[in-house]
C-alpha cells in the first residue's frame, strides 16, 4: 500500500534512514595503517606504539610481551641502545620526543623484577635443531626467535659466559652484570642447548657444522682491533683500546698513567675514556675526526658513539677534540710524549666524493704519556677464512643470508655494516625468520617498504604539551667505580610517556570521528575490529564530507575518491 | 583481540551514546548544525520534548514523511521556538511531568525574528533550555545577512563591492543580552569542543529555569569552506578570540575556556570565502582585518582568555583526545 | 421596559452603579442589562451608562436613547451638552448636589431632585463615592426595586463591615428623598 | 435563579469550568476583562492552571499551541490587532491539527485606530482553517465555549469563539453559568493521541513538498467541512444535558409567510428580533442568524432561506474592493440555485456605531429597488464625507 499522509503531516521517529545520504558521497573514508616511525626506525624491529599503548592502559605486562616478541632482552637494550626511535618520534617536532629508550628499561626491568616469562612454549624434541655460534646480542636474538619458531637450539660459545661484547667490552656503569646474567639466564631457559668454550677454529670446524646442522646461523662478532699507525710509527708499548677495555673490565687493573689520548669516536673510544677516568687518569682526551653531536650537526658528521654517552664523557672530565686527525705521533725514543693534531674535515672532491682533508697551519701538539687507538674492530678470520669478503666480514642479505653459503646465516658485527646491539638483535630475529622458511621451503618476502606516518598528518590539536621525563643520573663526583649511572624513571612517569605518545598511524579508540560525524555515519563497536579500529564507517549514510579524516588525531583515515 | 567488523544495521541505534538524530537528514556535507544538534541530544538523553525554530536544522531534518529526529519533536513557526517550548514546559508542569524542554534556533530565529519569544520565554523564568545554533547567517534561504553576521563578512545582502566591505554592523551580543535577563545559566559552546559543549548542556539541564546555550556551528555553504574543516574553522574561531567559550550566571561570568596561544584572526578569516575580500590589496582591506583583529583582542582582554604555561588554566580537557574515548556503560 | 441613564466622571463608579442597579433587578428576577457608553475616556471626563430593567427578556442592545430617569453622579455635569438629550417628558433627574433642585436650572418639563450623595458617602464609607447612595434613592424614590435588592447586590461586591457601612448608608439615603414620589410615573408609563 | 455578570466575567467562568490546564493571553481592549477575571480566579485559588502573561498574541498563540501540543487543553483570547498579530500561528495550529479554543472579542481593525465592535478581525482570519462560532448572547457565549473544547478535541480542530466586543463583554446581564458536574460530564478530560510524549517520540510540522501539500491540505479542507457534525452534536448533548437551547450551526424565526429574510452574525440578531417586534407594521421578517462561520454549512444555509424572495445581508466587517465577505460567499453558493433569492448586503455597526432598532427598517428599504447594489454601509452618513468619496 502507498504512503499515506498522517494527520497534520507528523512523522515517526528515525524515519530518516529510510533516505540514504551515501548516495552523496563523491568520496569515502578509510581506516589505513601507516607505521609509526618509531617501529620503523627500531632495529630490533620493536613496535614502541604498540607497547606505548598498553603502557597508557597501565598494562605492563603485556607491555613487555610485546617488545619481547621482537627483542628478548629489553633490559639491556634499555640501557645500551642508541634508541634511533626517539630520534624518529614525531612527538620531537611538537616538544620532546617519547623516552621509549627509559619505558622500555623500565619494562625490561619490571620483567626482572617480577619474574614473567616470554610468552613462547618449547619446541617439540622432534623439530630441527639448528646450529647458532656466537652467544652474543645477534646469536642470543637468533636462538630465542628460533625457539619462538618451533625449532631447537644448540648455541655455541667460545667463552665460558654468554653475553659476547655485552659481558666483554660494555663497563657495569652503562649495564649492570646482574641485569645482563638475569636476562641471557632467562633467555637460556627457554630450551636452547647452551654450549660454552666451544671456539670455532678450535673446537668446532664449520665443516662438521654444516654437517650437523640443517642452517648455521654465525654470529661470530669481532675480536681484533684494526691495525693502526701514523706513517708506519707505532708507539712500542701500544694498546689496542677494545683489549685495554676487555682486560680492565676482566682484571680491574690499568697501567698508570697521568694522561692518555684515545683516538676513535665510536662507543669503544668514548667507554674507554670513561673507563680511564674512573682508573684514576687525571687527563683523558679522545681525538675524533667527527664533531661532538648536537642538533645543528648533520648526522653524517656526528660521531658515531652514542650521544648519551658522549655527553656523560664530558660530564666526567673527559676532553673531546672534534674534528681532528692525528698527524705525527711525538716520541721520546720509542716512547710516547704525545700528539701532533690537526683539523680535519670530511669534505667532497671534484668527483664529489667525501674526502678527509687536514687544513694546513692548524696543527697543535698534545703531550700525553700514552696514545690508544679505539677505531673498530675485525674479525679473527681462523676457521672463517672461505667465508669473509674483502673487508675481512661475512657480509649478508636483508636476512643475514651470506652470499653463495647455502644454510649460512650471520648477523651483528659479523656482517661489517651493523655495529649496534639493537641492529644485532634484529639481525639475529631475521636470520630466524629466513631459517624457518628456509626449512619449511618458503620463500621470504620482504615486506613492503611503507612510509612511516608523517607529523604533518597527525591533528595536534588534540594533544596536550608535555616535556618528556629524564631520569635521574649519578652526580659526577660518584662516578669513580661501576655503579650504574642511568637511574630508572618511575612508574608514573613512563604512565605519562605512554599518554603522551601520538599513536601515529593507529587508532587510538578516541571517538573524534564517531562524535564529530554530522551524519552520525560513523559507529561505535563494541570491541576492536579486524581493520585494527573501534570504529565502522555507516557507508549507507556518509556522505564524505571528510571531516573524521581531517580531525582523526592519528592520520589513521583517508579519504579516496568513489569508484 | 581483533573482531569482524559489525554489521551497520545492527551497530547503528545500538551506540553508547543516545543518538536523537539519526542519519538520513539532507544538510550539506559537514554540517556545523547537525553536529551541533546531536551532540546536544547526546547529552540530554532521550527524556526531553524539542521545539524547532524554522531554520536548516528543522528543514533538512523533517522532509514528511521522514524524520531523523527520536525525541519529540515540533516546529511551528520561525520566530516562535521559544513561546512554543514555554507552552510545552507550561504544560509538562500542569500534567506534573518532569521532561524536560529544549528549543532549538537558528541565530535567525534567535538573535532577529524570534527574539521577542525568546525574551518572553526567559523573563517568564521557564524551565526551558534554549539552544541557538549559530551560523551566522539566514543560511536557510540561501546566506542573507543576520545581526549574527560577524562584521566585514560576505552575505549575498551584505555584498562586498566598491562602496562597501561585507557587512557594516558588528555581530550582536547576544549572550550578553540573554544574561542580562538576569537567567541562572548562560553559555558559549562550539562543536570544536564536544566534551565542553555535552558538559555545558548537562550543567542547563540541572537548572531549575531558563538556560541559554548559543553555539558556534559553522556553515561550509555559507562561509565558504570544505565541509571537511568545519571543526578548525570553529576552533580556529575560539582560538583567535572572535568566539570567546564562556560562562554566565546571572549575569556574571563564571567560566572561561582560555586560549593557550591566541592565533591570528587572519588564520581564522583566510579560510573562508565569506572573509575573502579582506585579503585584497587595499586599504579598507587591511583596515577591517586589523578591526576583527582588534575585536578578537578585545574579547581575549575582556574575559582574560589567556593563560599562562603549557595549558594555563583549566579546559577541562575539552580539546584533548583520550586513548580509548569514551568506555561502554 | 424601564430605561435609565447614569451620568458620571471617569473613576466615579459609573459602570459600577449600572451594574449595581442591573444585579439588583436580576436578583429579584427580573430581566435587566447594563452596559456602559463604551468609550476610550480617562479619569475625570464624561461618561455615562446604560441600564433596562423589564419584566421579559431583554433582546436589543443599542444604546439607551430615550431613558426614563438619569442619575447624574456629579452637579457639574448637568449642562454638560447632551446629557438631558433624550429624556422622556417629564422624566425623572436625580443629581447628586447639596444644593436644592431650584437652583440648578435644569428643563422645568422635568422632575428633578437633588441628594447629597458625596457628603453621605464621607459620612458612612469614608470615600466620597456618590453613586450607592444615589441608587438607594432611587430605588426609595420609584419602588422600582426593594432596597434589600440592592444590599443584595452590594453584598456580592463587599462583605462585613464595609458591607455594613453600605447597609446603612443605603438606609440613611433613602430617607433623604420622598419615598415613591417618582412611583406612578412609572407605573403610567409601563401601562 | 440566574447570575448577574458581565459578559466577560461569564466566559472566565466557563473557561474555567472547562478546566484547561495552560491559558496564555496578551491583553487587548476589549478582551482584557476576560483574561483579568481569569487572573483573579487563578489568584483566588479558584481556578487551578498554567497562566502564562505573554509578551504578545503572537507567543499567546504559540504557547497554548505548544501546550496542547504537548497534551495540555489550552485557551486563549485576543481581539483585533491581536487576531491578526496572531494569524500566521492561527494557520499553523490549525495545520497541525491541534485542538484548542480562542475567544475572539470582536473589535474594528485599524487604521484609523477604533477600539470599538465589529467582526473585521475574524473576517480577517477566516480562511485560517479554524471552526469558528458567533454567539447571540453572553449565555450562548458561555455554552459555547464548554461546546467549543469539546468541538476542538473531538475534530482535533481549533475553534474561535467569536463575541462582540464591549455589546457582550461588557455587559452585564443575566447568566445561567452550568455547573461543575454537568461540564464534567460533558467535557472528558483531554487525551490527545499524537501529544509531544517521550515514550512515543514522533515529529510535529514537518516540511511537506508539492507531492503531498496537496493531500495535506485537503484533508484539513474535509475535516473542518466534517466538524458540522460534531458541532450539532455539541448543541444537542449540551441542550440535553442542561436544558437550554443555544444556536448549532445556523438559527431561523419568522412567520411562515415571510419571503423576506436577514441574515446576521453575532449579537445584532438580538437587536434585530427586538426591533421586529416593536414594529408589528412591517413586512414579516425572517431573521437568519449564522452561528457557525466556518465551516460555512452550506445545507442549512440553504434549508434556511427555503421560500425567501430576497434575502438581506448585515455584516459588522467590510471588504474593500469587494463588499461584504458573507454576502459574496453566499451569492456565490445561491448562484446557480433556481429558486435562488435576490441577495443584497449590508455593513452595519462597523468601529462600534451604535446599531439602533431602526436599522431592520433601513435595510428593508433600502434593498426594496430591483436591481440592488451589490454592497452598501447602511448607516452611513453621507455629508460626512467629502465630495469625491461619497
Amino acid at each position: 500500500m502507498s504512503t499515506q499522509i498522517t494527520r497534520g503531516a507528523y512523522a515517526l521517529p528515525g524515519t530518516a534512514l529510510a533516505f540514504k545520504t551515501g548516495t552523496w558521497r563523491t568520496q569515502r573514508p578509510r581506516h589505513l595503517h601507516s607505521p609509526a616511525p618509531c617501529h620503523g626506525a627500531c632495529p630490533a624491529g620493536e613496535d614502541a606504539q604498540a607497547y606505548l599503548a598498553l603502557v597508557e592502559e597501565e598494562d605492563f605486562h603485556a607491555a613487555w610481551q610485546t617488545i619481547v616478541q621482537a627483542n628478548p632482552i629489553p633490559s639491556v637494550t634499555g640501557r645500551v641502545c642508541h634508541h634511533p626511535c626517539e630520534a624518529a618520534c614525531n612527538r620531537g617536532r611538537y616538544d620532546s620526543p617519547i623516552a621509549i629508550h627509559h619505558v622500555e628499561r623500565f619494562l625490561g626491568d619490571q620483567a626482572l623484577r617480577e619474574g614473567w616469562d616470554y610468552p613462547l612454549s618449547p619446541p617439540p624434541a622432534e623439530a630441527p635443531r639448528i646450529g647458532v655460534v656466537g652467544a652474543g646480542p645477534a646469536g642470543l636474538a637468533c636462538a630465542y626467535h628460533l625457539i619462538r619458531l618451533g625449532l631447537n637450539v644448540d648455541l655455541f660459545e667460545a667463552l665460558p659466559l654468554a653475553g659476547g661484547l655485552l659481558r666483554t667490552a660494555i663497563p657495569e656503569y652503562r649495564l649492570p652484570k646482574d641485569t645482563l646474567d638475569r636476562e641471557i639466564e632467562r633467555l637460556l631457559a627457554t630450551g636452547i642447548r647452551f654450549r660454552p668454550n666451544h671456539r670455532l677454529g678450535r673446537d668446532l670446524s664449520l665443516d662438521e657444522l654444516r654437517q650437523d646442522y640443517p642452517a648455521l646461523f654465525l654470529g661470530l662478532g669481532t675480536q681484533r682491533s684494526r691495525p693502526w699507525s701514523i706513517d708506519g710509527a707505532t708507539p712500542s708499548d701500544l694498546r689496542e683500546g677494545l683489549d685495554l677495555l676487555q682486560e680492565y673490565l676482566e682484571m680491574g687493573r690499568i697501567p698508570e698513567w697521568r694522561s692518555v689520548a684515545v683516538i676513535g669516536a665510536g662507543n669503544t673510544a668514548i667507554d674507554l675514556a670513561r673507563v680511564l677516568k674512573r682508573a684514576g687518569v687525571e687527563e683523558v682526551h679522545v681525538i675524533s675526526h667527527k664533531a661532538i653531536p648536537a642538533p645543528d650537526v648533520p648526522p653524517e658528521d656526528r660521531m658515531p658513539a652514542i650521544e648519551r654517552e658522549i655527553r656523560q664523557a664530558l660530564e666526567e672530565g673527559v676532553r673531546i677534540h672534534e674534528h681532528r686527525g692525528v698527524q705525527r705521533l711525538l716520541l721520546r725514543g720509542e716512547r710516547v710524549i704525545g700528539v701532533e693534531m690537526v683539523h680535519m674535515k670530511k669534505l667532497p672532491d671534484p668527483s664529489g666524493r667525501l674526502r678527509r682533508i687536514a687544513f694546513e697551519g692548524t696543527e697543535t701538539l698534545l703531550h700525553v704519556e700514552q696514545v690508544i687507538p679505539a677505531i673498530g674492530q675485525i674479525m679473527d678470520p681462523e676457521g672463517i677464512e672461505p667465508l669473509l669478503n674483502r673487508w675481512g666480514f661475512l657480509g649478508g642479505d636483508r636476512w643475514g643470508a651470506i652470499p653463495d653459503q647455502a644454510g649460512l646465516f650471520t648477523g651483528g658485527d659479523a656482517r661489517g655494516d651493523h655495529g649496534m646491539v639493537s641492529e644485532a638483535v634484529g639481525d639475529g630475529r631475521l636470520a630466524a625468520e629466513a631459517i624457518q622458511a628456509l626449512l619449511s621451503r618458503r620463500s621470504l618476502e620482504p615486506p613492503e617498504e611503507r612510509t612511516p606516518l608523517a607529523f604533518e598528518h597527525l591533528n595536534l590539536h588534540y594533544f596536550e604539551p608535555g616535556q618528556r621525563p629524564e631520569p635521574a643520573l649519578l652526580p659526577v663526583e660518584e662516578r669513580t667505580g661501576f655503579q650504574e649511572v642511568e637511574g630508572v624513571l618511575a612508574r608514573s612517569q613512563v604512565h605519562a610517556e605512554g599518554v603522551r605518545c601520538f599513536s601515529c598511524g593507529e587508532c587510538m579508540a578516541c571517538d573524534n570521528c564517531w562524535t564529530l560525524c554530522p551524519d552520525s555515519a560513523v559507529l561505535k563497536a563494541r570491541e576492536r575490529c579486524q581493520d585494527g579500529s573501534h570504529y565502522v564507517f555507516d557507508y549507507d549514510y556518509c556522505k564524505g564530507c571528510g571531516l573524521c579524516a581531517e580531525e582523526c588525531p592519528c592520520g589513521y583515515i583517508e579519504m579516496v575518491a568513489e569508484g | 583481540m581483533d573482531h569482524q567488523c559489525p554489521d551497520p544495521d545492527r551497530l547503528r541505534l545500538r551506540q553508547p551514546r543516545f543518538q536523537g538524530l539519526t542519519s538520513g537528514h539532507r544538510a550539506c556535507a559537514g554540517c556545523g548544525a547537525a553536529i551541533t544538534a546531536r551532540l546536544v541530544l547526546e547529552a540530554t538523553g532521550p527524556d526531553v520534548l524539542v521545539a524547532n525554530a524554522t531554520g536548516c536544522l528543522e528543514v533538512f531534518s523533517t522532509p514528511w514523511p521522514e524524520s531523523a529526529w527520536r525525541v519529540p519533536w515540533i516546529h511551528s513557526l520561525f520566530e516562535n521556538a521559544g513561546s512554543v517550548a514555554a507552552g510545552m514546559e507550561a504544560a509538562l508542569k500542569a500534567q506534573g511531568r518532569d521532561t524536560k524542554v529544549i528549543a532549538f534556533g537558528g541565530d535567525g530565529g534567535t538573535f532577529d525574528i524570534g527574539f521577542r519569544a525568546l525574551s518572553g520565554m526567559l523573563e517568564r523564568y521557564h524551565n526551558v533550555l534554549y539552544v541557538c545554533y549559530d551560523n551566522e547567517a539566514y543560511m536557510n534561504t540561501g546566506v542573507q545577512r543576520s545581526s549574527s553576521t560577524p562584521h566585514a563578512a560576505r552575505t549575498t545582502t551584505s555584498p562586498p563591492g566598491k562602496a562597501r566591505m561585507g557587512k557594516r554592523h558588528l555581530k550582536k551580543d547576544i549572550l550578553s543580552i540573554v544574561a542580562a535577563h538576569h537567567i541562572p545559566y548562560a553559555a558559549t559552546a562550539s562543536v570544536a569542543y564536544p566534551p565542553d559543549l555535552r558538559k555545558k548542556v548537562r550543567r542547563a539541564l540541572a537548572i531549575e529555569g531558563p538556560t541559554f546555550l548559543h553555539v558556534h556551528s559553522p556553515c561550509p555553504l555559507g562561509w565558504g569552506h570544505d565541509g571537511a574543516l568545519s571543526i578548525e574553522i570553529a576552533r580556529l574561531a575560539v582560538e583567535t578570540g572572535m568566539f570567546p567559550l564562556i560562562e554566565l550566571e546571572r549575569g556574571g561570568v563564571t567560566g572561561v575556556m582560555p586560549i593557550r596561544n591566541p592565533r591570528p584572526v587572519a588564520e581564522y578569516l583566510r579560510r573562508q570565502a565569506r572573509f575573502r575580500h579582506l585579503f585584497q590589496d587595499d586599504a579598507k582591506a587591511r583596515e577591517e582585518l586589523e578591526h576583527l583583529q582588534a575585536i578578537a583582542d578585545h574579547n581575549i582582554e575582556f574575559y582574560g582568555l589567556t593563560g599562562h604555561g603549557p595549558d594555563a588554566l583549566d579546559t577541562e580537557g575539552a580539546d584533548t583526545a583520550h586513548r580509548g574515548g569514551m568506555r561502554w556503560a | 421596559m424601564l430605561e435609565i441613564r447614569i451620568h458620571g466622571r471617569g473613576g466615579q463608579g459609573n459602570v459600577v452603579a449600572a451594574y449595581l442597579l442591573a444585579t439588583a433587578a436580576i436578583g429579584e428576577g427580573r430581566h435587566a442589562q447594563a452596559f456602559p457608553a463604551f468609550g476610550a475616556e480617562r479619569r475625570g471626563a464624561p461618561v455615562a451608562a446604560f441600564v433596562r430593567i423589564a419584566a421579559h427578556p431583554i433582546h436589543r442592545r443599542d444604546q439607551v436613547r430615550s431613558p426614563d430617569f438619569l442619575i447624574i453622579q456629579d452637579q457639574t455635569l448637568v449642562h454638560v451638552p447632551g446629557v438631558t438629550t433624550g429624556l422622556k417628558p417629564g422624566g425623572g433627574i436625580l443629581v447628586n448636589s447639596e444644593r436644592p433642585a431650584a437652583e440648578l436650572g435644569l428643563d422645568p418639563g422635568f422632575v428633578t431632585l437633588t441628594l447629597p450623595a458625596t457628603r453621605l458617602a464621607q459620612e458612612y464609607l469614608g470615600r466620597p463615592v456618590p453613586n450607592t447612595a444615589l441608587l438607594a434613592a432611587f430605588l426609595s424614590l420609584t419602588g422600582a426595586l426593594p432596597l434589600e435588592a440592592l444590599i443584595e447586590a452590594l453584598a456580592q461586591r463587599f462583605k462585613g463591615d464595609i458591607l455594613e457601612r453600605n447597609r446603612k448608608l443605603v438606609e440613611a439615603a433613602a430617607h433623604e428623598v420622598p419615598a415613591g414620589a417618582w412611583k406612578e410615573d412609572e407605573d403610567a408609563r409601563s401601562a | 435563579m440566574p447570575a448577574a455578570l458581565e459578559g466577560s466575567q461569564a466566559i472566565a467562568r466557563a473557561v474555567a469550568l472547562c478546566r484547561p490546564q495552560v491559558v496564555a493571553a496578551y491583553p487587548i481592549t476589549p478582551q482584557t476583562h476576560i483574561v483579568e477575571n481569569i487572573s483573579k480566579l487563578v489568584a483566588d485559588g479558584r481556578f487551578d492552571c498554567e497562566l502564562v502573561s505573554v509578551e504578545s498574541e503572537f507567543s499567546a498563540a504559540s504557547v497554548v499551541l505548544g501546550a496542547a501540543a504537548a497534551g495540555a487543553r489550552a485557551y486563549t483570547a485576543s481581539s483585533s490587532q491581536g487576531i491578526l498579530l496572531m494569524t500566521e500561528v492561527l494557520y499553523d495550529i490549525s495545520g497541525m491539527r491541534i485542538p484548542l479554543v480562542l475567544t475572539c472579542a470582536n473589535r474594528a481593525v485599524s487604521a484609523p485606530l477604533n477600539i470599538w465592535n465589529d467582526q473585521q478581525d475574524a473576517m480577517a482570519v477566516r480562511d485560517s482553517g479554524w471552526i469558528m462560532l458567533f454567539c447571540a448572547d453572553n449565555q450562548e457565549a458561555v455554552d459555547t465555549t464548554v461546546q467549543a473544547f469539546r468541538i476542538a478535541e473531538r475534530t482535533e480542530l481549533p475553534v474561535m469563539v467569536c463575541v462582540d466586543g464591549f455589546t457582550l463583554t461588557h455587559t452585564l446581564e443575566p447568566i445561567d453559568l452550568p455547573s461543575q458536574e454537568d461540564v464534567d460530564a460533558f467535557l472528558p478530560p483531554f487525551e490527545f493521541e499524537r501529544r509531544l510524549d517521550p515514550a512515543r517520540p514522533i515529529s510535529q510540522g514537518t516540511l511537506v513538498s508539492p507531492e503531498w501539500f496537496p493531500e495535506v491540505r485537503h484533508a484539513n479542507y474535509q475535516a473542518l467541512l466534517a466538524a458540522e457534525a460534531e458541532i450539532e452534536a455539541a448543541a444537542r448533548d449540551w441542550a440535553g444535558l442542561v436544558g437550554r437551547e443555544t444556536g448549532a450551526l445556523v438559527e431561523a424565526d419568522g412567520p411562515g409567510e415571510a419571503r423576506t429574510g436577514v441574515l446576521c452574525m453575532g449579537s445584532i440578531h438580538g437587536t434585530l428580533e427586538a426591533a421586529r417586534a416593536a414594529a408589528p407594521d412591517l413586512e414579516p421578517v425572517r431573521l437568519i442568524r449564522l452561528r457557525c462561520f466556518r465551516p460555512l454549512p452550506l445545507a442549512a444555509i440553504e434549508a434556511a432561506c427555503a421560500g425567501l424572495d430576497r434575502l438581506i445581508v448585515l455584516e459588522r466587517a467590510i471588504a474593500p474592493g469587494l463588499g461584504g465577505v458573507l454576502t459574496t460567499e453566499l451569492r456565490a453558493f445561491f448562484a446557480d440555485r433556481a429558486d435562488a433569492p435576490r441577495i443584497y448586503g449590508f455593513a452595519v455597526g462597523l468601529g462600534g456605531r451604535d446599531v439602533p432598532l431602526e436599522t431592520l427598517g433601513r435595510a428593508l428599504a433600502s434593498s426594496a429597488a430591483d436591481n440592488p447594489r451589490h454592497f452598501a454601509v447602511l448607516d452611513l452618513e453621507p455629508e460626512k464625507l467629502p465630495e469625491e468619496d461619497r
